[in-house]
């Protein structure tokens, strides 16, 4: 037993995989759908099929978000002296590498999205067999309530004749929404009655109650498709409310939110795997306009391309390793708010700062789209908004630093 | 009073007023403009022959040095400004998305703009230009105005304005004569400097395209980057290293043989049609050498084609800070509106605080070019404030939005790319 | 007319006497106090001598915050086309100049106190006459109110008998405090009205019930004394309260507050003063190096450390040049409130980065007593704190940008 | 586990549980030890005399290579870190602001000190350490937790330990023989390395300090600056560039003469009593080059010394956010506690996010020295980040305590000053 921070070897072959992948699949295939916006890349049914042959213990497997939590009973064995590398660690190292490769396409991977975490979480054994292994889409924001989720105003009524709840609202920014299976929609039973009210509901994706709206054209991660939702009159069984029925004023609404815990660092570790792609290659461009960085002098005696490298290598360093930590800790049952935060925050700012900076120091080769740089600096940005803003990341870990309710530090 | 814009004036007299008054005016004005369009000229481009020669080029005569610290613009200025900002953001920023989307900026816009005087800013009287003095401060003004409505529009404008006030500066007779007579006339060709070369680090004096002396001309070699309008360009400023004597700017018209175009479309500005050019082989005419040569010249060029990118910045951060203000205001969330949280309320405040030191030291760099004083330092500081200040500005305005920044809906992810070009680019446009 | 944000030729003599003190007396004598803390910089009174003996029209005199707003009827004339070029501008230039020399020998010069800008900014024709030409210190602050005027808890109670109010309470932070003849303390009528009962009254230094409690030891700006006062039945004439002994819901302390707007570009051009003295030195230790300052090139062209002093040197020039527009709009009579804030706010947080990265530039030079570099980043911070800190000033800022109050913004 | 603490544990176990469990037990103990301390030597230093020479130098050996990712210090290291803070915050803290104003580290607190063993961690138990295996991590965690305290002093404190740790790392038979009985003993002489020149831009692999061979030894000339202890210290490691070899470290008695010692106090870390050594035609025998002089050891040598200095600038961060977060939360303005404004508590966050990733990056480098692995890139990756992120949380601490962070009152204005130091130093300790 030792303080060590290196990449397990257990995970190496993990690591290896995802990078190949990423390199053969992702990379090969980012541009293309950058431009093909909305266009559903064919070439991840394949991988997708090929990593559920693989089954979901390892591999390739590990690295969807979907996999997260839900695998954490699979290793319960401790590795050594009680200190763990389970899961957590080893699905945010293969998610870091694919998304070196390309988030938009990580993104919409089949059967890897955030509905399955919600699932996985809080899905009883009868769901998580109905429901497991198909591809699940989460819709939580509305037009009106951003990081707000108490203000969610999608309605869920029970109709006591039918035994169906009867969901009315609109739900935006659903990631894979047109090409998912399923849908958990977050909704409240009792407006009224804020967060204690709000349940999620599973809603097949072919249900006539649920009507796409539109698709986004944006910024960046544009493989990954989008999808703003209106909820008309949609009939959903009462089987498919996942967690309990009832109103509890605690509970039901922490349950759901320990997804966001679950995935906080997978989204940090999403921006280290961008920013890494992005300092690689500019330290292989740095290298062809004959900058070498050099770590054995001090920054301020080389070229300022190293130095800004060096600078940009550093917070990219604080970042990776605030999300291992954040990872480690879930595998050790350590609570870990405060660091999936941290990382979170770190990691999403770090990300797109780096990105941006790297476009500059390339030049017109870095701001083209003859090199990835421009796009990477376009899809990162994404990392530092969604799963909790920066501002929201910055309330949790001031409100658990200094002892403070939401009441309190608004 | 140092400048007067009296042919600008007498171009635009009798609807200046009525578009200060009322945007309606300007609308139909400019939609009444658009319909005596001439057909855009094919790449090969139109036939550049002088006119009527002059003894020795004309020259603007450069201000007189003020001594009081001013902000306020002349009335001229003020009139000018009003009116290209109101254009601006009546005409290019509803048609920003497409533009950006279909990388072209509508030819109808471009026409119109015409119409604003572009080309005539930075050309002596003498050769049909519109401003008695020289004055950077204007065409700084003019950009930051336009960019308000878009980037990459008024890149696609301001492209042969540039090239218009290089030829008015650095042109001799000859150059003067067959270029300028078409810059300012009702159909000015497309054109654009272009100094930047695809490589990082890109160090404008240290040149990869190159020019050699052969008989009676000069034989160029490279490839320019990101250049603004580059497939229906006609006219075109090169910089090249010329032999060992340093950079120099060649004046080059499309048609020469050996230059192939191809689009090249990056991060931002992509309503300007950015493209790359290269020269296999290109031979040029001694008349193609620009300013004689003369590094200093160059070095010129260079710090005047820095601070049109700092106009470009500004106006677009002004625009970031004109949108984000009333949507956090509107944006409510926990039961008021955003801009209630000090984050919130603070960020807005940097963008505020920053943009008005870059616009501030902008200013400062182009009335130093007013008044004959040096400045190419002032121009350095006020680059690197755009740069980075505006990339900041560009993310912070995302961040504002929150998942709404991040979609085409809002315009905001649009000057989050654009607000990149300004740490990237060198030439494309001076001022 | 025209666009032109160069130093106005008529305050070039202003500048150059100035600059001639800040050598010669103030940096002869800048390490001398840094080190002799709490002792009285004797050299000053010769200084202060000279310069009233030139009168507050122009030279150096106009130099001292306790001029501002005071001679803004002396040069009523405009000078050309309606712009004004004036005392506002003057001030900052000569006080920017004076503290490249060293901004604590600055702030203790006599007769150039808060205090004058206070009384001069509301005393009456008897008032000025009594108190003009006095060295005065200004005692806002108590130990439980900071930033918060509102909550200052120094009573002045009425004595009907004696015809004089009773001052009761503790003031900190007061500059020049041992030093000065007055004391123009802040007290309440009535804590219970608010800043409407908040009135400043004029303590004579040897009055008895004034009493020095002690001499803060600080970071930095170490010539200038920081005394502590407890007011113990302090009792002063009803002639010596300033402005109006009415509660006024609106007006009595908006009058004291206008103090505020006056001083704080001349704050901001104290972190200008600063920050170019450690931007002088530095690109001189620089070229010693073997770095020069490459304006023609691109800052990722050049050595580290160019690319450092341009980035340093750019956010100097943005600070200095907002706080010179806000004392520009303070001569042409425009509304400041925000171009003062904007100043104030930039160049507090730029003098501070930059002195401090000029420290580190110089290395062991410029961490050690030998230069001035390590000096100057301890008394260039207190810049970004006292007459309102980055906080309050991003306050003002964000809501007048946004139009808010402060109970909606708070 | 890896490493071992039997050696230390001996020295200091009866106490150990005692002070982990009552501050008190911790400061009576501390006191009592004080009485027993011996006259510090006068800078002409003791004699150093080989005791028992080994053949060849004894090395402690490296652990093992870890495979999982832990974060977890092993028990020994647990006890000590605790034991270390312990004292740190119970007699360093009180003790900072005195020693920060008078440039010295109080004798008393230095001896009490040594009984923590700090120059036992980097000593072979052959020659009388602490620690069965090399521990970088360790010296991070001591030197972390006694920064806590305060970094002068605990600057002060390590910089003998630095010496010892290079001599057991580095030393020959003979220099180990000579200098390290009288570094473990109950009286360790007062030691610092000294790589640091006194100019701009400083790079440790381009060292004005020269040597020459000559005869049977060296002549060294030059200037180190900002020595920790250099005027009570009797024994340096200097380093120097040797002829056209590369850069090298010596061993030198303070005795030896042609040094000339200075008091050089500085912005920060004052109690270290930093200060200027001068060499002027030092003559030293063959014996004091250290490594053999080889650019590799030196290397190593430095980027040791960043991990000490990050440690410190870990320890000092630690210090100003438990400073603050009582401090905000009691600090009330506006009629709530000032930690409710955003802008206040998310300056608070950013100061923990920044800390916890300068410390885990200098964990990992200091991890990969234990195991084996090259650190240098890991090494200027965390000081990159001390010295950046380090001194905004200096100067975030100050400004959260507004002019009350001002005043030397509080202790957050020596961290500000002591947080710009590692960005600035080179050496003076390894870990």
């Amino acid at each position: 037993m030792a303080i060590n921070l290196e990449t397990p070897r257990k995970f190496q072959q993990l690591v290896d995989q995802s990078h190949m992948v990423a390199v053969e699949i992702f990379r090969k295939n980012s541009r293309k759908y950058d431009l093909a916006e909305h266009t559903y890349p064919k070439e991840l049914d394949m991988l997708a099929a090929v990593i559920e042959g693989q089954g979901q213990g390892g591999g390739v497997g590990g690295a969807g978000a979907g996999t997260v939590g839900s695998s954490n009973g699979a290793d319960k064995a401790k590795d050594s002296g009680g200190n763990r590398n389970g899961s957590n660690m080893a699905t945010l190292l293969g998610l870091t590498e694919l998304c070196w490769g390309d988030v938009g396409l990580l993104l919409t991977m089949p059967r890897q999205g955030l509905g399955q975490a919600a699932i996985a979480a809080v899905a009883n054994e009868e769901q998580l067999k109905r429901f497991g292994g198909k591809w699940a889409a989460m819709a939580i924001t509305e037009p009106e309530a951003g990081s707000d989720s108490a203000a969610i105003r999608t309605t869920a009524k029970w109709d006591e004749d039918e035994q169906e709840y009867v969901l009315n609202g609109e739900k935006i920014f659903v990631t894979s929404g047109e090409r998912a299976e399923l849908v958990v929609v977050w909704a409240s039973l009792d407006p009224s009655q804020g967060r204690a009210a709000i349940k999620s509901f599973v809603v097949e994706r072919d249900n006539s109650g649920l009507k796409l709206d539109r698709l986004e054209h944006k910024l960046g991660i544009r493989a990954s498709d989008t999808a703003n939702f209106v909820l008309d009159n949609c009939r959903v069984p009462k089987e498919n409310l996942l967690g309990s029925p009832e109103i509890a004023p605690k509970g039901g609404f922490s349950g759901v939110m320990q997804t966001f815990d679950n995935t906080r660092p997978l989204v940090a570790g999403m921006a280290v795997g961008v920013a890494r792609a992005c300092l690689d290659r500019t330290r292989e461009l740095l290298a062809e306009a004959g900058i070498e960085i050099d770590y054995d002098r001090p920054p301020h005696a080389q070229p300022a391309a190293a130095a800004e490298f060096i600078s940009m290598e550093s917070d990219w360093e604080a970042a990776r390793l605030l999300t291992l930590e954040a990872a480690w800790m879930a595998d050790n049952r350590k609570p870990n708010s405060l660091q999936a935060s941290m990382a979170k925050a770190k990691a999403g700012r770090t990300g797109t700062d780096i990105a941006l900076r790297c476009v500059a120091l390339a030049g017109a080769t870095g701001f083209g789209e003859g090199e990835l740089l421009e796009k990477w600096a376009r899809d990162v940005k994404i990392l530092d908004i969604f799963e909790g803003t920066q501002q929201i990341q910055l309330l949790i870990i001031s409100r658990l630093l200094l002892g403070k309710t939401s009441g309190e530090l608004k | 009073m140092a400048v007067g814009l009296r042919a600008l004036n007498r171009l635009a007299a009798s609807d200046l007023l009525e578009r200060l008054g009322l945007r309606e005016s300007t609308e139909r004005l400019l939609r009444g403009a658009s319909k005596t369009t001439a057909q855009t000229a094919a790449r090969a481009g139109r036939t550049f022959a002088a006119a009527q020669k002059r003894s020795k080029p004309a020259r603007q005569p450069k201000g007189e040095r003020t001594d009081l610290f001013d902000l306020t613009p002349n009335d001229e200025q003020q009139m000018l400004r009003e009116s290209v900002r109101d254009f601006s953001l009546a005409k290019l920023r509803p048609a920003a998305h497409d533009a950006d989307g279909g990388c072209a900026a509508p030819t109808e816009l471009l026409t119109q703009s015409n119409e604003l005087g572009l080309t005539m800013v930075g050309v002596p009287e003498e050769l049909g230009g519109a401003v008695e003095q020289r004055s950077a401060v204007t065409s700084v003004l003019m950009s930051e105005a336009l960019a308000q409505g878009d980037m990459g529009i008024a890149l696609a404008c301001l492209a042969p304005a540039g090239v218009a006030t290089a030829l008015g500066l650095w042109g001799d007779a000859d150059q003067q004569a067959t270029y300028l007579p078409e810059m300012v006339g009702d159909d000015p060709p497309a054109a654009a400097l272009a100094l930047l070369e695809p490589r990082p680090l890109f160090d404008p004096l240290d040149l990869q395209t190159r020019a050699r002396r052969s008989g009676d001309g000069f034989v160029l070699e490279g490839a320019k980057s990101l250049v603004p309008r580059a497939s229906d360009g006609e006219l075109f400023i090169v910089a090249a290293q010329l032999e060992d004597e340093g950079p120099a700017l060649f004046v080059i018209e499309s048609g020469t043989p050996g230059i192939a175009v191809e689009p090249e479309p990056a991060m931002g500005v992509r309503a300007a049609g950015t493209g790359r050019l290269t020269f296999a082989d290109v031979k040029l005419p001694v008349g193609a050498l620009l300013g004689g040569g003369d590094p200093a010249v160059y070095a010129e060029c260079v710090a005047l084609g820095r601070l049109g990118w700092c106009a470009l910045a500004v106006g677009t951060g002004q625009a970031v800070l004109d949108y984000v203000i009333p949507y956090v205001n509107e944006r409510r969330a926990f039961g008021e509106p955003v801009s209630h949280r000090q984050a919130v309320a603070f960020a807005v405040a940097n963008i505020a605080i920053e943009l008005e030191g870059m616009r501030l030291a902008t200013y400062r760099a182009a009335a130093r070019v007013d008044q004959g004083l040096s400045f190419a330092r002032e121009a350095a500081l006020a680059r690197r404030l755009c740069a980075e200040r505006g990339v900041a500005i560009g993310s912070d305005g995302v961040q504002l939005l929150g998942g709404h920044g991040y979609v085409k809906e809002h315009p905001v992810e649009r000057w989050y790319r654009d607000l990149r070009a300004a740490g990237v680019m060198e030439g494309a446009l001076v001022v």
